[in-house]
Protein backbone atom coordinates (compact mmCIF):
# COMPACT_ATOMS: atom_id res chain seq x y z
CA UNK A 1 0.00 0.00 0.00
CA UNK A 2 0.79 3.34 -0.99
CA UNK A 3 1.33 5.87 1.70
CA UNK A 4 1.76 9.96 1.05
CA UNK A 5 2.98 12.05 3.84
CA UNK A 6 2.39 16.39 2.83
CA UNK A 7 3.70 19.22 5.21
CA UNK A 8 5.19 19.22 8.29
CA UNK A 9 4.54 15.47 8.29
CA UNK A 10 6.51 14.93 5.49
CA UNK A 11 9.02 17.55 6.40
CA UNK A 12 9.49 15.59 9.71
CA UNK A 13 9.78 12.21 8.32
CA UNK A 14 11.76 13.36 5.73
CA UNK A 15 10.17 11.43 2.68
CA UNK A 16 6.87 12.47 0.55
CA UNK A 17 5.88 8.71 -0.26
CA UNK A 18 6.55 4.88 0.72
CA UNK A 19 5.19 1.53 -0.22
CA UNK A 20 4.14 -1.14 3.23
CA UNK A 21 2.61 -4.39 2.39
CA UNK A 22 -0.65 -4.98 4.02
CA UNK A 23 -1.61 -8.41 4.19
CA UNK A 24 -4.96 -8.44 5.72
CA UNK A 25 -7.37 -5.59 6.47
CA UNK A 26 -6.30 -3.15 9.25
CA UNK A 27 -7.47 0.27 10.52
CA UNK A 28 -5.48 3.25 10.07
CA UNK A 29 -4.86 3.61 13.51
CA UNK A 30 -3.08 0.60 13.65
CA UNK A 31 -0.73 1.42 10.32
CA UNK A 32 0.19 4.23 12.24
CA UNK A 33 0.84 2.61 15.18
CA UNK A 34 2.87 0.18 13.59
CA UNK A 35 4.58 3.16 12.05
CA UNK A 36 5.44 5.13 15.11
CA UNK A 37 7.48 1.70 16.63
CA UNK A 38 9.94 1.90 13.43
CA UNK A 39 11.93 4.58 14.88
CA UNK A 40 12.34 7.85 16.66
CA UNK A 41 11.93 9.86 13.51
CA UNK A 42 8.36 8.43 12.97
CA UNK A 43 7.65 8.50 16.66
CA UNK A 44 7.92 12.50 16.86
CA UNK A 45 6.77 13.39 13.44
CA UNK A 46 3.37 11.52 14.58
CA UNK A 47 3.36 13.25 17.74
CA UNK A 48 4.88 16.39 16.65
CA UNK A 49 2.04 16.75 14.26
CA UNK A 50 -1.33 18.00 15.88
CA UNK A 51 -4.90 17.05 14.08
CA UNK A 52 -3.55 14.92 11.18
CA UNK A 53 -6.39 13.79 8.93
CA UNK A 54 -6.20 11.12 6.65
CA UNK A 55 -7.50 10.14 3.20
CA UNK A 56 -7.91 7.13 0.93
CA UNK A 57 -8.15 7.08 -2.33
CA UNK A 58 -8.76 10.81 -2.02
CA UNK A 59 -11.51 10.57 0.36
CA UNK A 60 -11.21 11.75 3.92
CA UNK A 61 -11.82 8.48 6.36
CA UNK A 62 -11.44 8.37 9.97
CA UNK A 63 -8.33 6.77 11.85
CA UNK A 64 -11.03 3.82 12.35
CA UNK A 65 -10.85 3.50 8.42
CA UNK A 66 -10.39 -0.03 7.46
CA UNK A 67 -7.52 -0.49 4.63
CA UNK A 68 -6.44 -2.78 2.06
CA UNK A 69 -2.91 -3.47 0.39
CA UNK A 70 -4.66 -1.82 -2.70
CA UNK A 71 -5.36 1.59 -1.19
CA UNK A 72 -3.74 4.95 -1.50
CA UNK A 73 -3.63 6.05 2.19
CA UNK A 74 -2.59 9.99 2.83
CA UNK A 75 -1.97 11.37 6.02
CA UNK A 76 -1.15 15.25 6.82
CA UNK A 77 -1.81 18.52 8.71
CA UNK A 78 -5.26 20.30 7.96
CA UNK A 79 -5.43 22.10 4.91
CA UNK A 80 -4.64 25.80 4.81
CA UNK A 81 -4.91 26.69 0.85
CA UNK A 82 -6.84 28.94 -0.70
CA UNK B 1 -16.29 24.61 -15.88
CA UNK B 2 -12.28 24.37 -15.31
CA UNK B 3 -10.12 23.75 -12.78
CA UNK B 4 -6.45 24.79 -12.66
CA UNK B 5 -3.37 24.40 -11.00
CA UNK B 6 -0.56 25.96 -11.56
CA UNK B 7 3.41 27.36 -10.85
CA UNK B 8 2.85 30.20 -12.74
CA UNK B 9 1.90 33.55 -11.80
CA UNK B 10 -0.83 35.27 -13.01
CA UNK B 11 -3.18 38.23 -13.37
CA UNK B 12 -7.15 38.66 -12.89
CA UNK B 13 -7.59 39.56 -16.37
CA UNK B 14 -5.86 36.15 -18.10
CA UNK B 15 -9.21 34.57 -17.03
CA UNK B 16 -11.89 37.06 -15.70
CA UNK B 17 -12.42 38.76 -19.24
CA UNK B 18 -12.28 35.89 -21.22
CA UNK B 19 -14.41 34.28 -18.72
CA UNK B 20 -16.78 36.72 -19.17
CA UNK B 21 -17.07 36.61 -23.27
CA UNK B 22 -16.99 32.59 -22.57
CA UNK B 23 -20.35 33.39 -20.98
CA UNK B 24 -21.99 36.08 -23.04
CA UNK B 25 -24.94 34.92 -22.13
CA UNK B 26 -25.04 35.32 -18.45
CA UNK B 27 -26.79 38.25 -16.44
CA UNK B 28 -23.71 37.92 -13.25
CA UNK B 29 -20.01 37.34 -12.99
CA UNK B 30 -18.74 37.06 -9.59
CA UNK B 31 -15.05 36.56 -8.42
CA UNK B 32 -12.70 36.67 -5.99
CA UNK B 33 -9.16 36.98 -6.15
CA UNK B 34 -7.09 35.97 -2.64
CA UNK B 35 -3.58 36.88 -2.45
CA UNK B 36 -0.37 36.58 -0.07
CA UNK B 37 -0.39 39.34 2.26
CA UNK B 38 2.88 40.93 2.86
CA UNK B 39 2.60 40.26 6.47
CA UNK B 40 1.54 38.03 9.18
CA UNK B 41 1.54 39.44 12.19
CA UNK B 42 4.37 41.95 11.74
CA UNK B 43 6.58 39.72 10.63
CA UNK B 44 7.50 40.04 6.48
CA UNK B 45 6.60 37.69 4.62
CA UNK B 46 9.25 36.96 2.33
CA UNK B 47 7.43 34.31 0.12
CA UNK B 48 4.93 31.55 0.77
CA UNK B 49 5.47 27.89 -0.64
CA UNK B 50 2.29 25.62 -1.43
CA UNK B 51 2.27 22.24 -1.11
CA UNK B 52 -0.43 20.30 -3.17
CA UNK B 53 -1.53 16.44 -3.42
CA UNK B 54 -2.83 17.45 -7.06
CA UNK B 55 -5.37 14.26 -7.45
CA UNK B 56 -6.85 14.92 -4.05
CA UNK B 57 -7.28 18.57 -4.73
CA UNK B 58 -8.91 17.98 -7.92
CA UNK B 59 -11.26 15.57 -6.58
CA UNK B 60 -12.63 17.36 -3.26
CA UNK B 61 -12.90 20.62 -5.21
CA UNK B 62 -15.20 18.52 -7.69
CA UNK B 63 -17.11 16.66 -5.04
CA UNK B 64 -17.67 20.62 -3.70
CA UNK B 65 -18.45 21.84 -7.06
CA UNK B 66 -20.73 18.97 -8.02
CA UNK B 67 -22.94 19.48 -4.87
CA UNK B 68 -22.89 23.05 -5.29
CA UNK B 69 -24.03 22.59 -8.78
CA UNK B 70 -27.51 20.53 -7.34
CA UNK B 71 -28.30 23.19 -5.20
CA UNK B 72 -27.21 26.72 -7.10
CA UNK B 73 -28.11 27.35 -10.77
CA UNK B 74 -24.86 28.52 -12.60
CA UNK B 75 -23.84 28.96 -15.97
CA UNK B 76 -20.29 28.32 -15.71
CA UNK B 77 -17.55 28.01 -12.66
CA UNK B 78 -13.04 28.73 -13.26
CA UNK B 79 -10.92 27.80 -10.64
CA UNK B 80 -7.49 28.70 -10.65
CA UNK B 81 -5.07 27.98 -7.64
CA UNK B 82 -0.86 28.08 -7.65
CA UNK B 83 1.18 25.85 -5.94
CA UNK B 84 5.03 26.68 -5.28
CA UNK B 85 7.10 29.78 -4.43
CA UNK B 86 4.28 32.29 -4.68
CA UNK B 87 5.23 35.97 -3.34
CA UNK B 88 3.85 38.76 -1.20
CA UNK B 89 0.91 40.46 -3.34
CA UNK B 90 0.28 37.78 -5.76
CA UNK B 91 -2.20 35.88 -6.63
CA UNK B 92 -2.89 32.87 -4.79
CA UNK B 93 -6.37 31.44 -5.87
CA UNK B 94 -9.21 33.26 -8.24
CA UNK B 95 -12.59 31.65 -8.32
CA UNK B 96 -15.14 33.06 -11.26
CA UNK B 97 -18.58 32.21 -11.15
CA UNK B 98 -21.48 32.73 -14.07
CA UNK B 99 -24.93 32.37 -13.50
CA UNK B 100 -28.34 34.05 -14.76
CA UNK B 101 -29.32 36.11 -11.48
CA UNK B 102 -26.40 37.27 -8.89
CA UNK B 103 -27.49 35.23 -5.95
CA UNK B 104 -26.61 32.27 -7.59
CA UNK B 105 -22.90 33.06 -8.40
CA UNK B 106 -22.46 34.60 -4.78
CA UNK B 107 -23.74 31.49 -3.10
CA UNK B 108 -21.54 29.50 -5.29
CA UNK B 109 -18.09 31.15 -5.08
CA UNK B 110 -18.44 31.56 -1.47
CA UNK B 111 -19.46 28.30 -0.67
CA UNK B 112 -16.84 27.21 -2.90
CA UNK B 113 -14.59 28.94 -0.92
CA UNK B 114 -15.04 28.15 2.20
CA UNK B 115 -14.81 24.19 1.36
CA UNK B 116 -11.85 24.67 -0.55
CA UNK B 117 -10.27 25.92 2.52
CA UNK B 118 -11.08 22.92 4.98
CA UNK B 119 -10.74 20.03 1.78
CA UNK B 120 -8.32 21.08 -0.77
CA UNK B 121 -5.28 19.56 0.07
CA UNK B 122 -2.78 22.29 -0.50
CA UNK B 123 -0.64 23.57 2.31
CA UNK B 124 1.03 26.60 3.00
CA UNK B 125 4.45 27.38 4.84
CA UNK B 126 5.20 30.83 5.68
CA UNK B 127 8.84 31.76 4.66
CA UNK B 128 10.50 34.97 7.44
CA UNK B 129 13.97 36.27 7.22
CA UNK B 130 14.34 33.87 10.32
CA UNK B 131 13.03 30.68 9.53
CA UNK B 132 10.02 29.01 8.58
CA UNK B 133 6.34 28.02 9.64
CA UNK B 134 3.66 26.16 8.32
CA UNK B 135 0.36 27.98 8.43
CA UNK B 136 -2.12 26.64 10.50
CA UNK B 137 -5.93 26.25 9.59
CA UNK B 138 -7.82 29.19 10.43
CA UNK B 139 -10.42 27.91 13.36
CA UNK B 140 -12.93 30.48 11.92
CA UNK B 141 -12.94 28.33 8.38
CA UNK B 142 -14.37 25.49 9.87
CA UNK B 143 -17.13 27.76 11.06
CA UNK B 144 -18.54 29.03 7.24
CA UNK B 145 -18.87 25.60 5.69
CA UNK B 146 -22.18 24.60 4.89
CA UNK B 147 -22.60 20.98 6.32
CA UNK B 148 -25.96 20.97 4.33
CA UNK B 149 -24.53 20.19 1.05
CA UNK C 1 -13.05 54.65 -2.73
CA UNK C 2 -14.98 55.80 -6.08
CA UNK C 3 -17.96 55.85 -7.60
CA UNK C 4 -18.32 56.16 -11.11
CA UNK C 5 -21.43 57.15 -13.33
CA UNK C 6 -20.52 56.38 -17.12
CA UNK C 7 -21.98 56.38 -20.03
CA UNK C 8 -19.12 54.63 -21.93
CA UNK C 9 -19.29 50.94 -22.18
CA UNK C 10 -16.48 49.20 -20.33
CA UNK C 11 -14.37 45.77 -19.90
CA UNK C 12 -13.51 44.57 -16.51
CA UNK C 13 -9.73 44.55 -16.47
CA UNK C 14 -10.18 48.21 -17.20
CA UNK C 15 -10.56 48.66 -13.51
CA UNK C 16 -9.97 45.02 -11.45
CA UNK C 17 -6.33 44.63 -12.48
CA UNK C 18 -5.79 48.70 -11.47
CA UNK C 19 -8.06 48.09 -8.61
CA UNK C 20 -5.88 44.64 -7.50
CA UNK C 21 -2.63 46.28 -7.81
CA UNK C 22 -3.56 49.68 -6.00
CA UNK C 23 -4.50 47.58 -3.16
CA UNK C 24 -1.14 45.64 -2.92
CA UNK C 25 -1.69 44.52 0.90
CA UNK C 26 -5.00 43.46 0.44
CA UNK C 27 -5.44 39.50 0.86
CA UNK C 28 -9.22 39.07 -0.89
CA UNK C 29 -10.46 40.79 -4.06
CA UNK C 30 -14.73 40.68 -4.77
CA UNK C 31 -15.49 41.37 -7.61
CA UNK C 32 -19.08 41.80 -9.30
CA UNK C 33 -20.60 41.90 -12.67
CA UNK C 34 -23.77 43.01 -14.04
CA UNK C 35 -24.30 42.20 -17.56
CA UNK C 36 -27.19 42.89 -19.74
CA UNK C 37 -28.97 39.48 -20.41
CA UNK C 38 -29.84 38.76 -24.30
CA UNK C 39 -33.46 37.68 -23.50
CA UNK C 40 -36.33 38.70 -21.23
CA UNK C 41 -38.60 35.74 -21.42
CA UNK C 42 -38.05 34.82 -24.80
CA UNK C 43 -38.08 37.96 -26.18
CA UNK C 44 -34.88 39.60 -27.80
CA UNK C 45 -33.69 42.30 -26.24
CA UNK C 46 -32.27 45.06 -28.82
CA UNK C 47 -31.14 47.54 -26.04
CA UNK C 48 -31.83 48.56 -22.89
CA UNK C 49 -31.75 52.66 -21.99
CA UNK C 50 -30.49 53.27 -17.93
CA UNK C 51 -32.07 56.69 -16.51
CA UNK C 52 -30.37 58.02 -13.55
CA UNK C 53 -30.57 60.35 -10.99
CA UNK C 54 -26.88 61.17 -10.90
CA UNK C 55 -27.28 63.49 -7.41
CA UNK C 56 -29.60 61.48 -5.51
CA UNK C 57 -28.04 57.92 -6.60
CA UNK C 58 -24.27 59.19 -5.84
CA UNK C 59 -25.74 60.44 -2.12
CA UNK C 60 -27.44 56.72 -1.34
CA UNK C 61 -24.50 54.53 -2.74
CA UNK C 62 -22.43 56.49 -0.73
CA UNK C 63 -25.18 56.33 2.22
CA UNK C 64 -24.79 52.38 1.86
CA UNK C 65 -21.14 51.87 1.68
CA UNK C 66 -20.86 54.42 4.77
CA UNK C 67 -23.25 51.91 6.61
CA UNK C 68 -21.55 49.12 5.44
CA UNK C 69 -17.71 50.32 6.20
CA UNK C 70 -19.14 50.39 10.01
CA UNK C 71 -20.25 47.04 10.33
CA UNK C 72 -17.02 45.64 7.62
CA UNK C 73 -13.56 46.36 7.80
CA UNK C 74 -12.63 46.55 3.98
CA UNK C 75 -9.63 48.20 2.51
CA UNK C 76 -11.37 49.79 -0.53
CA UNK C 77 -14.12 49.27 -2.94
CA UNK C 78 -15.05 50.79 -6.46
CA UNK C 79 -18.63 51.34 -7.53
CA UNK C 80 -19.06 51.85 -11.78
CA UNK C 81 -22.88 51.35 -12.98
CA UNK C 82 -23.34 52.42 -16.89
CA UNK C 83 -26.15 54.67 -17.95
CA UNK C 84 -27.84 55.73 -21.64
CA UNK C 85 -28.20 53.04 -23.85
CA UNK C 86 -26.43 49.37 -23.08
CA UNK C 87 -26.17 46.73 -25.32
CA UNK C 88 -26.76 43.09 -24.48
CA UNK C 89 -24.38 41.23 -22.91
CA UNK C 90 -22.42 45.10 -22.27
CA UNK C 91 -21.37 44.97 -18.47
CA UNK C 92 -23.65 47.54 -16.74
CA UNK C 93 -22.56 47.42 -13.08
CA UNK C 94 -18.96 46.36 -11.50
CA UNK C 95 -18.67 46.48 -7.83
CA UNK C 96 -14.58 45.73 -6.66
CA UNK C 97 -13.89 45.02 -2.79
CA UNK C 98 -10.35 44.78 -1.12
CA UNK C 99 -10.09 43.71 2.18
CA UNK C 100 -7.81 41.75 4.39
CA UNK C 101 -10.08 38.54 4.76
CA UNK C 102 -12.33 37.25 2.13
CA UNK C 103 -15.37 37.19 4.51
CA UNK C 104 -15.59 41.05 4.91
CA UNK C 105 -15.04 41.78 1.01
CA UNK C 106 -18.47 39.20 0.27
CA UNK C 107 -20.42 40.68 3.21
CA UNK C 108 -19.46 44.48 1.75
CA UNK C 109 -19.61 43.53 -2.02
CA UNK C 110 -23.07 41.66 -1.58
CA UNK C 111 -24.40 43.72 0.91
CA UNK C 112 -23.75 47.03 -1.69
CA UNK C 113 -25.29 45.29 -4.35
CA UNK C 114 -27.98 44.41 -2.61
CA UNK C 115 -28.69 48.01 -1.49
CA UNK C 116 -27.99 49.58 -4.61
CA UNK C 117 -30.71 47.32 -6.38
CA UNK C 118 -33.60 48.94 -4.42
CA UNK C 119 -32.23 52.08 -3.60
CA UNK C 120 -29.76 53.68 -6.49
CA UNK C 121 -31.82 55.84 -8.80
CA UNK C 122 -31.47 53.86 -11.99
CA UNK C 123 -34.21 52.92 -14.01
CA UNK C 124 -33.87 50.26 -17.13
CA UNK C 125 -35.95 50.14 -20.14
CA UNK C 126 -35.76 47.53 -22.48
CA UNK C 127 -36.16 47.95 -25.89
CA UNK C 128 -37.85 44.90 -28.31
CA UNK C 129 -38.66 44.78 -31.84
CA UNK C 130 -41.98 45.21 -30.88
CA UNK C 131 -41.86 48.49 -28.47
CA UNK C 132 -40.26 49.30 -25.06
CA UNK C 133 -40.73 48.32 -21.60
CA UNK C 134 -39.84 49.88 -17.97
CA UNK C 135 -38.63 46.97 -16.06
CA UNK C 136 -40.14 46.25 -12.52
CA UNK C 137 -38.02 46.36 -9.66
CA UNK C 138 -37.93 42.66 -8.35
CA UNK C 139 -40.41 41.61 -5.48
CA UNK C 140 -37.25 39.32 -4.57
CA UNK C 141 -34.54 42.19 -4.19
CA UNK C 142 -36.34 43.39 -1.60
CA UNK C 143 -36.17 40.30 0.70
CA UNK C 144 -32.10 40.51 1.03
CA UNK C 145 -31.64 44.05 2.30
CA UNK C 146 -30.50 43.89 5.35
CA UNK C 147 -32.83 46.79 7.37
CA UNK C 148 -30.06 46.39 10.23
CA UNK C 149 -27.58 48.48 8.55
CA UNK D 1 -39.94 74.02 -5.35
CA UNK D 2 -38.08 72.00 -7.85
CA UNK D 3 -40.26 68.82 -8.70
CA UNK D 4 -37.99 66.18 -11.06
CA UNK D 5 -40.01 63.42 -12.84
CA UNK D 6 -37.86 60.00 -13.63
CA UNK D 7 -38.36 56.91 -15.57
CA UNK D 8 -42.05 56.26 -16.58
CA UNK D 9 -43.52 58.95 -14.59
CA UNK D 10 -41.55 61.37 -16.99
CA UNK D 11 -42.75 59.78 -20.17
CA UNK D 12 -46.29 59.98 -19.22
CA UNK D 13 -46.00 63.88 -18.08
CA UNK D 14 -43.70 64.79 -20.93
CA UNK D 15 -41.26 66.51 -18.98
CA UNK D 16 -38.29 65.66 -16.64
CA UNK D 17 -38.91 68.76 -14.34
CA UNK D 18 -40.92 71.75 -13.75
CA UNK D 19 -40.50 74.38 -10.84
CA UNK D 20 -43.81 75.19 -8.40
CA UNK D 21 -44.37 78.09 -6.24
CA UNK D 22 -44.87 76.37 -2.40
CA UNK D 23 -46.10 79.66 0.12
CA UNK D 24 -46.22 77.60 2.73
CA UNK D 25 -45.28 74.01 4.62
CA UNK D 26 -47.55 71.06 2.54
CA UNK D 27 -47.49 67.54 2.79
CA UNK D 28 -45.98 65.76 -0.56
CA UNK D 29 -49.69 64.04 -0.92
CA UNK D 30 -50.78 67.30 -0.67
CA UNK D 31 -48.85 68.60 -3.44
CA UNK D 32 -49.69 65.50 -5.93
CA UNK D 33 -53.12 66.33 -5.65
CA UNK D 34 -52.80 69.45 -7.00
CA UNK D 35 -50.86 68.41 -9.68
CA UNK D 36 -53.59 65.29 -10.44
CA UNK D 37 -56.24 68.17 -10.63
CA UNK D 38 -54.14 70.14 -13.40
CA UNK D 39 -54.95 68.18 -16.44
CA UNK D 40 -55.66 64.54 -17.86
CA UNK D 41 -52.04 63.84 -18.50
CA UNK D 42 -51.01 64.62 -15.07
CA UNK D 43 -54.01 62.49 -13.85
CA UNK D 44 -53.40 59.48 -15.88
CA UNK D 45 -50.04 59.77 -15.25
CA UNK D 46 -49.90 59.30 -11.71
CA UNK D 47 -52.60 57.25 -11.61
CA UNK D 48 -50.93 54.98 -14.15
CA UNK D 49 -47.58 54.57 -12.52
CA UNK D 50 -47.94 52.23 -9.34
CA UNK D 51 -46.38 52.38 -6.35
CA UNK D 52 -44.09 55.98 -6.87
CA UNK D 53 -41.41 56.38 -4.40
CA UNK D 54 -40.77 60.05 -3.14
CA UNK D 55 -37.42 61.78 -2.33
CA UNK D 56 -36.85 65.32 -0.98
CA UNK D 57 -33.28 66.65 -1.15
CA UNK D 58 -32.33 62.76 -2.38
CA UNK D 59 -33.06 61.48 0.96
CA UNK D 60 -36.56 58.77 0.55
CA UNK D 61 -39.13 59.79 2.37
CA UNK D 62 -43.41 59.03 2.15
CA UNK D 63 -46.24 60.80 1.35
CA UNK D 64 -46.73 62.39 4.49
CA UNK D 65 -43.51 64.09 4.56
CA UNK D 66 -43.25 68.13 4.44
CA UNK D 67 -41.78 70.13 2.28
CA UNK D 68 -40.66 73.60 1.57
CA UNK D 69 -40.12 75.99 -1.23
CA UNK D 70 -36.33 75.29 -0.98
CA UNK D 71 -36.93 71.40 -1.23
CA UNK D 72 -36.05 69.49 -4.56
CA UNK D 73 -38.80 66.84 -4.63
CA UNK D 74 -37.94 63.56 -6.94
CA UNK D 75 -41.04 61.38 -7.97
CA UNK D 76 -40.46 58.09 -9.45
CA UNK D 77 -41.70 54.07 -9.73
CA UNK D 78 -39.33 51.83 -7.98
CA UNK D 79 -35.45 51.78 -8.53
CA UNK D 80 -34.34 48.90 -11.33
CA UNK D 81 -30.81 49.31 -11.69
CA UNK D 82 -27.66 47.30 -11.18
Amino acid sequence: MKILYFAKLKQLIGKSEETICIKQKKKISQVINELKKRNDIYDFAFKETNSLQYAVNCEYVDLNFVITDSDELAIFPPVSGG
Amino acid sequence: MKILFQRKKFIESDFINKFSLNNKNSGAIFSFIGKVRPKNQNNKVLSIDIELYEKMAHFQIKKIINKLMKKYFIDDYLVVHRYGRVKPRENIVLIVVASQHRKESFRFGEGLMDWLKVKATFWKKENFANGSEWVDQKETDKKFIDFSL
